[in-house]
């Protein structure tokens, strides 16, 4: 972390850039937010750990508009998203200069809470170059947990330790994958109709409409998103108009597909914790069987498979009842 | 807010046998909008127009429905009829009561209250329909053909005659293309040069007919009626105006007979000097320099050409030019040209001489070929006795790597003529054509490869030849099976002559990007539609004539070309184009400049600009997507693909099909 | 609301959305040949089947239609090239999403249909409403909500 | 008569039989219609290319020649009047005539008839053996 702070400040000095964004430290020490730093003192609250989940790249919409250069701090998984926004002309790649950080997957505080972890006053274990068991020091004594058993499941389906894009890249990352990305999709497709259904409407059902996730996601970028204008009469706010509240979340996995990168952010914002990227997912798990493999971000010259076609495409009636015995 | 009159016809008894018309009028008079309501026997005669016009001036009616018939056939008619009382012909709407409703029903009730539910979500979509105004274009009253083979000539000739101007690029030093290459031209077996070289005078002669030889099309911008385009003259190093085309540089060019340049224009068979015209014929007549192989540009030394020109025309100053002129519309004729051979290692074409492609037959069977028009042998200049014509080489291969998935279609017909041409001349050769099927449509056609086998006695084998060796007696062993006698044939050839398959010239790629006209898989550029539109290109204002878009023969190349330069003069005909008002527009504050919607849109009709906007205050430069509207044909499939909702499709707009779907789902 | 209030027979409210150039011609065609299909479809003219938005089956289905077909020209005879293409990718994405929510397989149909089908026109809309009668009312898509 | 000559057979087949092998564009209807069809070694629609070829003693030693009933169906329906029917009854008679007088005499026949001979038979058996 040490060494990310002294480059930071580097090159700040040397007017490279005339601001930084990364992360500060949160009231909890589970929570850090991201943050502008533009002087050395901001540099105080500065913090690189394991809990540093937040994809960073979608504030460089707005901060690659600002005068001068900003420098951005991103994770590996993070830098498929800054491509995709690159695909879409919303960042402006001369203004931004990528430091790649090291990853060895990020945590969910939720994982701890559901083992018993409660009363925490702090944390160790969880530095970037560190490695060994998370410490929590609780105000019921010391609890200790293994680093993977923390990790998000997103980290679990990591897409690789490579930056697709960075200027320079600093410390290690690990290939923290040890999951198929696409075992819970398949898992919902063996169920009944009746089965998804329930599962569906009981998880949906938590939505209290806080547009976190939509709010989060870097391929939700509009300036101005569907739910809010007015040329789909969808613009009401929730409980209003009930259009909305049922399709919101099919249509926001419907907007982004093929542009989503599955990185998970939508479901690491959720406070209700409803499994949003499972949407997101079945739509790129269908991609890859219809079109071919896909991972949106990867080549920002590649063309979004729903703007492409060939002659022979299968047809609607083929994409459904494919797992029907 | 509007005002809406609804008008149900009765199509005497066509709609009002099983729709009750009058309870129509009833349930839609107080939907919201509504202030008028009526019936009429048939709402599109002179009476029922009548009734529409008084009722719009009565009631300052804003919007009309018309419940009728399917708007494909009446929608034009009420169109007129509302901008005859004053009406925005777009503020009206058709609910389809006839053909989607009381033909296809029976029961009256249930006739009835679908015609409600049809008429009410008319009624809606009027609510929300705002006047549109056609668009108006202007257009630029001068054609650019780019080609100048037979397609390309003839297509500039009918252009010139109906009075306009045209411009012909052609990147070779001199008009004319693949056609001035032939011996003869089937089925008729005249002589080639004698039909084209007229025609050739004849476009260098026109007054509206403007010629860039040795240039080509480096830029495009516009739309139709208003295409700007960059043509680049490439430096011909000689003199348009001083040249006299005496030939004499051609003649004292050293390179002429130790330069061992190949010449294109005879596939290879001969050389030509540095300074050389592609052929004697050649339009303009007036040669150019092969800086590449010319001794003077390669060291300086030499100028034997400028020495003797006896009119001091040779330039070696002379410079690339870059000319831009405006057109109106464009046509495309960048004709074709054989395929590489390179992976047909079993026809031997590389090894040996005497293995030639039919083009290098044509140019050997010419009296201005490099023999002088006698057939012989590239080895040894002998008159070979037994020659094999292979045929779809290449053609309705599916190995992209080797070939052509399609059928090259002039092969049939020139293979039959070259046999027989070449028994016209040495009744005893023997030549054998080995073929999949024999293809020939056309008038006369078959007629003319049937005289090949009933009078030339021509073999014809059914089966591809498998493999071709040359011998060391110089000879050559072709291996093939006659399949409707089931036998392996192994036969000795002095000759063996490849139907190679055609290609669209290499360069239309290039071009078709440019003009952002589309091209399929094979580089053949595509119709607007295959069947109704298959001389203009999706793309407005872009036309198709020749091989560029498809295989063709000469007479089909003809008539196409004059089937383009009728498109093209109906367009240059107008003043000005009027466009469709169905159009896609952008909404600036929300579009995200994605560039999702230019990659779906079939036209090229979008593009992005960097503009200043005042969102709400905030000032700030956007890149965002720009509608042409002279381009936009209105499919609407960019509003589809946009993502933030910022495309919308003007008389069918998100909301308008929203409240339509809201209307019947009530 | 669909009209079999007095009638205890299910009447499925069933949306088509019809391309311009294809398919309403198709419709037009099944008309005057008098080729009859039930009453509960609606069509909804559009200038392609590429203009079709998944919003508006989204909204169709919330509003309580109980079945939506789209109908395009034929795949390469679409009158604006590609725009059937678009569509095709679309909806199979979209079908397939409807499917993995737990949506019935049969209440969505894209059908190719060119303006000589007349007969095609009225044998899939026959169909279709026959699927979605089996199916009854469309309960799931008006059901799949945020809250309780 | 000598058939040493491969040119001069072929000319007096396409004289005996008044037909133009040339003319065959091989549609195969013969084939589609003969109803020997399956006992033929070499089949209707190659008849014209042997000939083309000079093939004619290979075509005579061939099952072919003597199993063609000559019922004239591919007579009937070649479309292009090359009727390989013709060309085989050419070629037997070619090899009738190499025979000398070796075969019966029409007033011999009565006597060898069976009584239930179909007409049919006995008509193609004259137009087979009887020049």
């Amino acid at each position: 972390m040490q060494e990310l702070i002294n480059r930071l400040k580097e090159l700040l000095a040397d007017g490279t850039v005339v601001r930084a964004i990364g992360w500060k430290k949160g009231d909890m020490p589970y929570n850090p937010e991201p943050a502008y730093f533009e002087k050395p003192e901001d540099f105080d609250d500065f913090v690189y750990d394991g809990f540093c989940g937040a994809n960073l790249s979608k504030m460089m919409i707005e901060a690659t508009k600002l005068e001068g250069k900003t420098a951005v701090c991103l994770k590996p998984c993070d830098t498929y998203s800054f491509n995709q926004l690159i695909r879409e002309h919303r960042v402006n790649r001369d203004n931004a200069y990528i430091i790649g950080v090291g990853c060895r997957g990020k945590l969910d505080i939720e994982k701890a809470r559901k083992a018993g972890i409660k009363g925490i006053k702090s944390i160790s274990g969880v530095d970037i170059e560190g490695s060994g068991d998370v410490v929590f020091d609780t105000i019921y004594g010391q609890k200790t947990m293994d680093y993977k058993d923390l990790m998000l499941d997103r980290c679990h389906v990591c897409k690789g330790k490579e930056h697709v894009i960075f200027d320079e890249v600093i410390g290690e990352s690990q290939e923290t994958g040890d999951a198929d990305r696409f075992e819970e999709v398949r898992a919902i497709e063996k169920m009944t109709p009746e089965e998804r259904f329930e599962f569906f409407r009981s998880e949906l059902s938590k939505c209290i409409r806080c547009n976190a996730c939509r709010n989060v996601c870097p391929a939700c970028s509009c300036r101005k998103c569907v739910f809010d204008n007015t040329k789909f009469d969808s613009q009401q706010k929730a409980n209003v108009d009930s259009f909305e509240e049922k399709m919101f979340h099919i249509i926001r996995a419907f907007h982004v597909a093929g542009r989503c990168t599955d990185c998970g952010e939508c479901s690491r914002v959720c406070p209700q914790g409803i499994p949003l990227h499972l949407f997101n997912r079945k739509f790129i798990k269908d991609i890859d069987d219809f079109y071919g493999e896909f991972q949106a971000g990867k080549d920002p010259e590649a063309q979004s498979p729903l703007t492409d076609f060939t002659f022979g495409d299968l047809e609607p009636k083929d994409a459904v009842g494919r797992g029907d015995k | 807010m509007q005002r809406i009159g609804v008008f149900v016809c009765h199509c005497g008894t066509n709609i009002a046998a099983t729709v009750d018309v009058k309870k129509v009028v009833e349930m839609v008079r107080y939907e919201q909008g509504v202030v008028f309501a009526d019936d009429y026997m048939y709402m599109c005669s002179e009476a029922g127009q009548e009734k529409i016009i008084e009722a719009i001036k009565e009631y300052k009616l804003t919007g009309l429905v018309i419940c009728s018939c399917s708007p494909r056939m009446h929608e034009k008619t009420f169109r007129a009829c509302a901008e005859k009382a004053g009406l925005n012909p777009y503020m009206v709407e058709v609910a389809n009561i006839r053909e989607q409703c009381s033909w296809i029903h029976k029961d009256k009730e249930e006739a009835t209250k679908k015609a409600v539910i049809l008429a009410r979500a008319a009624i809606a979509k009027v609510n929300l329909n705002t006047p549109l105004k056609e668009g108006e274009s202007p257009v630029t009253k001068r054609a650019l053909v780019i080609g100048g083979g037979i397609a390309g000539i003839q297509t500039a000739l009918d252009i010139a005659d109906a009075g306009y101007e045209v411009d012909i690029v052609e990147k070779e030093p001199s008009i004319g293309g693949r056609m001035s290459q032939f011996d003869k031209t089937f089925p008729t077996l005249d002589c080639a040069s004698c039909i084209l070289t007229p025609k050739m005078v004849e476009v260098n002669q026109h007054p509206n007919i403007t010629l860039y030889t040795y240039s080509e099309v480096e830029k495009v911008s516009g739309y139709v009626g208003n295409f700007d385009v960059g043509i680049r003259k490439k430096a011909r190093s000689v003199d348009f105006d001083k040249c006299t085309g005496c030939g004499e540089c051609m003649t004292k060019c050293p390179l002429g007979k130790i330069g061992h340049i190949p010449s294109e224009f005879d596939r290879g068979l001969k050389n030509r000097p540095a300074i050389y015209m592609p052929f004697a014929q050649a339009v303009p007549a007036v040669p150019v320099i092969d800086r590449e192989n010319c001794t003077y540009f390669k060291t300086g030394k030499c100028g034997v050409c400028a020495k003797i020109c006896p009119s001091k025309a040779v330039d070696y100053e002379q410079q690339d030019e870059i000319v831009t002129v405006k057109y109106g519309a464009i046509v495309v004729a960048t004709g074709f040209d054989i395929i590489n051979l390179d992976k047909f290692g079993e026809y031997a074409y590389n090894e040996s001489p005497d293995v030639i492609t039919s083009i290098e037959l044509e140019r050997l069977m010419n009296a201005a070929g490099p023999t002088g028009g006698h057939l012989e042998r590239m080895s040894d200049h002998k008159q070979p006795k037994d020659i094999v014509f292979i045929q779809c080489v290449g053609s309705r291969c599916d190995n992209e790597e080797k070939g052509k998935p399609y059928c090259s279609k002039v092969c049939c017909m020139y293979t039959a003529k070259h046999a027989m041409l070449i028994k016209d001349h040495w009744p005893d050769t023997n030549i054998t054509v080995f073929y999949i099927d024999v293809r020939t449509p056309g008038k006369n056609f078959d007629e003319f490869y049937r005289r090949a086998v009933e009078q030339y006695h021509v073999n014809y084998i059914k089966g591809q030849v498998g493999k071709v060796m040359p011998q060391p007696d110089g000879s050559l062993l072709v291996q093939a099976a006659d399949l409707l006698d089931g036998k392996q044939i192994k036969m000795k050839a002095d000759m063996v002559v490849l139907a190679a398959a055609i290609e669209p010239n290499p360069g239309v790629r290039k071009i078709a990007t440019m003009l952002t006209a589309s091209i399929d898989n094979n580089n053949f550029l595509t119709e607007a539609h295959a069947k109704l539109r298959p001389v203009e290109s999706p793309t407005a204002g872009i036309f198709l004539s020749g091989m560029a878009q498809g295989p063709k023969d000469i007479p089909e190349t003809v008539s196409q070309a004059g089937a383009a330069a009728v498109k093209v003069v109906g367009l240059l005909a107008k003043d000005k184009l009027k466009t469709n008002p169905c159009t896609a527009q952008c909404d600036t504050l929300l579009c995200n400049g994605c560039s999702t919607c230019a990659n779906v849109c079939p036209y090229g009709a979008i593009t992005y600009e960097d503009i200043q906007v005042n969102d709400h205050g905030l000032r700030e430069t956007r890149r965002v997507a720009q509608v042409n509207l002279a381009l936009c044909q209105g499919c609407g499939a960019c509003t589809s693909a946009c993502p933030s909702g910022a495309m919308d499709l003007q008389g069918f707009s998100n909301r308008q099909i929203t409240t339509e779907v809201d209307a019947i789902c009530r | 609301m669909p009209m079999n209030e007095e009638n205890t027979e299910f009447r499925p409210l069933i949306v088509a959305f019809c391309c311009n150039w294809c398919s309403y011609a198709g419709a037009d065609l099944a008309g005057s040949s008098r080729l009859s299909y039930p009453a509960d479809v609606k069509i909804i003219r559009v200038p392609c089947s590429g203009r079709v938005n998944p919003m508006f089956i989204l909204r169709a289905f919330e509003r309580g239609a109980d079945g939506v077909i789209i109908c395009g020209c034929h795949p390469g005879d679409c009158h604006y090239s590609t725009g059937n293409y678009y569509a095709r990718r679309r909806m199979a994405l979209l079908f397939s999403m409807l499917e993995y929510i737990g949506v019935e397989n049969g209440r969505t149909r894209v059908e190719w249909c060119s303006a000589a089908e007349g007969a095609k026109f009225s044998k899939t809309m026959n169909e279709f409403c026959e699927k979605i009668k089996s199916l009854g009312e469309n309960v799931r898509l008006g059901d799949l909500r945020c809250k309780n | 008569m000598s058939f040493t000559n491969v040119e001069n057979q072929v000319e007096l087949i396409k004289e005996i039989s008044g037909s133009d092998p040339y003319k065959c564009m091989k549609c195969g209807k013969c084939s589609a219609s003969c109803p020997s069809y399956n006992e033929m070694d070499i089949k209707p629609h190659q008849f014209a290319s042997y000939i083309i070829r000079g093939d004619v003693d290979e075509l005579l030693s061939s099952k072919s020649a003597w199993k063609c009933l000559s019922c004239f169906a591919c007579i009937e329906r070649c479309p292009r009047d090359v009727q390989p029917g013709k060309l085989v009854d050419a070629a037997r008679q070619l090899a009738e005539r190499q025979r000398g007088g070796d075969h019966l005499q029409a007033d011999e026949i009565p006597e060898l008839l069976a009584e239930d001979l179909p007409q049919q038979l006995l008509v193609s058996a004259f137009r087979r053996y009887r020049r």
